[in-house]
């Protein structure tokens, strides 16, 4: 059976070229980047090379990049290294921002900063996922440290107005911290025309391998890191660096930019093929999320009537891989903060899956999709105890 | 994650259904939890002639419900309450022990069921 | 020019069956372990059957290895994890025991926790680099949380008495890491048999893939997380795991494992013939660090007259890669605390190479570095102000 992936805000298959680009790594070119000799130097030549490309990528400097182990780090990296910067400047230290709907990489830090005693607050968002900017700006205090807000959701595709939020953030001192890692090789993602101070990206998210991420770090943030050991990276992620793995998330990035004008537009039309077929096909479906401002990737649909869980199985045994939630917290069944933060009824959130193009799906995927959705669909509704009579 | 049994159950489940004249009808879980199943019972002579369900819920929720009406539909009241979760669980070749909560709640709609069946009859 | 590696206390070469094992999990099997459809069960198996071969090549079992991205986040975890998890019991939770030749990531580890209140003792070592046991016993507290001192040293390569130091924690009921980085694959490792409570392992070092290390957990020791995401691996460490680097980490220490009866062996045998050879071959050398409980492939040694860095330049034009003190702190010319520690004067420190074998050093290979050495040495010294007339 040939297999359908359409969970690609889950993870994706590392692309050919990148998988080239990293092989002379493993075994030829194997040194540490600490060393002195000429193995050494070609490990940081690695280094510096896809530091570059990183940068170029993303409209930074080579020196405002930090690589990290993944998309959990950069998010921790980013706010946990300004808060430690400042814990001695009390006035300016207390308070954080973000929103309700963040990645738990974000949102299990805040709760962590919680125990210790910090405060947060966690700014709305309305019915299509938007942030509530009125409320943000309001929220703002003088010891008000930084502000995390997601580029774009990775459950439900809003795209947030990252532009006003760092505005607001400039004009009141604050720094800006954004998590790009669902945003990064879909939309646009410059930092200078974003206005951000901080930015996170995970290679494995964009067709890189697993285990490498980004948080870029513009010049003059002060930060300190929250790993100890050497002093890699600026002092800020020491361990010896992933050069396999940097080098792949630098091709991973070079072609993500370079091919910006054109998947994302190919994944948009399958998208919106995609959402049009489904509500013609079966009644009781809601799109969640903004319906223009969202992902060109993300297709996220509530079922009512359908529990989600048994509808990607079903879908699996016809080999199609899909989401519910975010893969993160499919394992436990436990409710999604962001929908019901969207303020989605619990019939709706119980019947919620997450369809996520990539750049290789095709229209006849889509087709196939369409087809065994509304096959599933029918049989889980036939056999629903709360179904419509 | 689920065994080759409890998918097989699941894709392609037995005694899905109501029955419109039922002897017994026993529902558990709410929407609020995302599952609720309904079992329905026909008895003759103490016997299970006919046992069937409906299930809004999960991979488990859908394959022990119909695990459960095809381990009790034939036997004796008697006997078909002492089917165990046990007894469930490891005709689905097993359960991932984090979804194991879920798993009793066929079951318990089968009690609640003959429960019903059993009010009727003193009424 | 064909090159000579000896600096396999840095980094290694990635296997090539390590290698092999890893390919399918880039571009075919490349899941994401929390998705429940077929792509992520794949991922799942991958990822227990690496964690299965890690448990078996420690005498560990398979819930008690955590997955971590390298040696320092290892080390980060164990001692601030335990810590952590005491915070509220402040009578046992103040005082951290290490010694004074740890790596830079618990070093640095237990300065910023001093920073932050905590109290730590260094514990010193002797002139070969043996801790002082004594020393050790007398310095547990009643609130001491955890003694954490490496089995084998980066630099000298002294191999330190952990099941002594094991036999004191248990006494004193204090938490037991040692960071088995340097020794895994060298000399036998087995948790139960050194009675440790925790034990950090790095991929890179030991012909595995960078970005991947093990934290092994012995069953009821508890930690808390110090990244903080979704619940991957019991809780401790979040962020989508790096399936191709672990499937690799767990190929790479079955194969050290299998071959414990032969790689050590004849390391051991080159490193006594180099030493033995240099010995003879040049004037006021010396051996740092132990004579026999020693690692097999560590070779320390001080030439007076003669600057470390320059001498590893001169071996690396005749394709000779070695390192100075640990390739850490090769960067910054910080004098390497380990030789401090050991009480050598500084005439020799500056003068101090490391030559660390691997399994596929050869007999001619050393023949070459014995007579390059014994060339870039007298060249060094000839050109030396302070060498004897
Ligand atoms: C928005 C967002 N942030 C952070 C992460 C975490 O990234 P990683 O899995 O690389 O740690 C993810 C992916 O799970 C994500 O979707
Ligand atoms: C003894 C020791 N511990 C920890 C580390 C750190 O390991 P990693 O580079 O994988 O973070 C190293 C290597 O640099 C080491 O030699
Ligand atoms: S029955 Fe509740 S999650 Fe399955
Ligand atoms: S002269 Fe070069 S380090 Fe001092």
């Amino acid at each position: 059976m040939k297999r359908i992936y359409m969970d690609h805000s889950a993870t994706t298959e590392v692309d050919p070229l990148v998988l080239d680009s990293m092989l002379p790594y493993f075994t030829e070119k194997f040194g540490n980047a600490s060393s002195l000799h000429s193995f050494g130097q070609e490990a940081i030549e690695a280094l510096s090379a896809a530091r570059q490309q990183v940068a170029d990528s993303i409209g930074a400097k080579a020196n405002e990049i930090i690589f990290t182990s993944g998309g959990t780090e950069s998010d921790n990296l980013a706010i946990r290294g300004v808060l430690a910067k400042k814990k001695n400047d009390t006035s300016r230290s207390q308070h954080i921002i973000t929103s309700m709907i963040e990645h738990p990489a974000v949102l299990s830090t805040c709760s962590f900063l919680e125990s210790i005693g910090y405060e947060v607050t966690y700014v709305p968002v309305d019915s299509e996922g938007v942030l509530d900017l009125d409320k943000l700006e309001r929220s703002v205090r003088d010891d008000t440290s930084i502000i995390s807000i997601m580029h774009a959701n990775n459950e439900i595709g809003t795209i947030q107005p990252v532009k006003d939020i760092a505005r607001i953030a400039r004009d009141k001192d604050v720094y800006f911290h954004t998590d790009a890692v669902q945003s990064f090789g879909k939309i646009p993602v410059d930092v200078n025309e974003m206005g951000v101070d901080m930015l996170s990206i995970s290679s494995h998210k964009i067709h890189g391998p697993k285990g490498a991420g980004v948080l870029y770090v513009r010049e003059g943030t002060e930060l300190e890191p929250f790993i100890f050991g050497g002093g890699h990276e600026q002092g800020l992620r020491p361990g010896t660096e992933n050069i396999p793995g940097i080098v792949g998330l630098g091709k991973a990035m070079s072609l993500a930019k370079e091919r910006l004008g054109h998947d994302p537009e190919h994944m948009l039309r399958l998208r919106d093929s995609l959402i049009d077929r489904i509500f013609d096909s079966l009644d009781d479906v809601r799109l969640n999320g903004h319906p223009t401002q969202r992902l060109p990737n993300n297709v996220n649909l509530s079922f009512r009537y359908v529990e989600g869980e048994s509808l990607l199985m079903l879908l699996d045994v016809k080999g199609i891989a899909i989401s519910t939630a975010s893969a993160c917290s499919s394992i436990s069944k436990k409710e999604s903060h962001v929908l019901s933060s969207i303020g989605l009824n619990a019939d709706y959130i119980h019947g919620t899956i997450r369809i996520s193009l990539g750049k290789d799906n095709t229209i006849e995927e889509t087709d196939h999709v369409v087809q065994s959705l509304q096959e599933s669909v029918g049989k889980l509704r036939e056999m629903s105890a709360i179904s419509k009579s | 994650m689920y065994s080759r049994k409890v998918i097989e159950e699941f894709t392609d489940p037995k005694n899905v259904g109501v029955i419109e004249d039922a002897d017994g009808v026993g529902e558990t879980g709410s929407t609020v939890d995302g599952d609720i199943i309904t079992i329905y019972i026909k008895v003759k002579d103490e016997v299970l002639e006919d046992v069937r369900f409906k299930t809004f819920g999960c991979v488990v929720a859908i394959s022990t419900s119909t695990m459960v009406t095809q381990l009790a539909k034939g036997k004796k009241i008697d006997e078909a309450l002492k089917i165990t979760n046990k007894d469930v669980i490891d005709a689905l070749g097993g359960l991932p022990e984090d979804k194991r909560r879920c798993s009793g709640f066929a079951l318990a709609a089968l009690h609640k069921a003959i429960e019903d069946y059993k009010e009727r009859g003193t009424a």
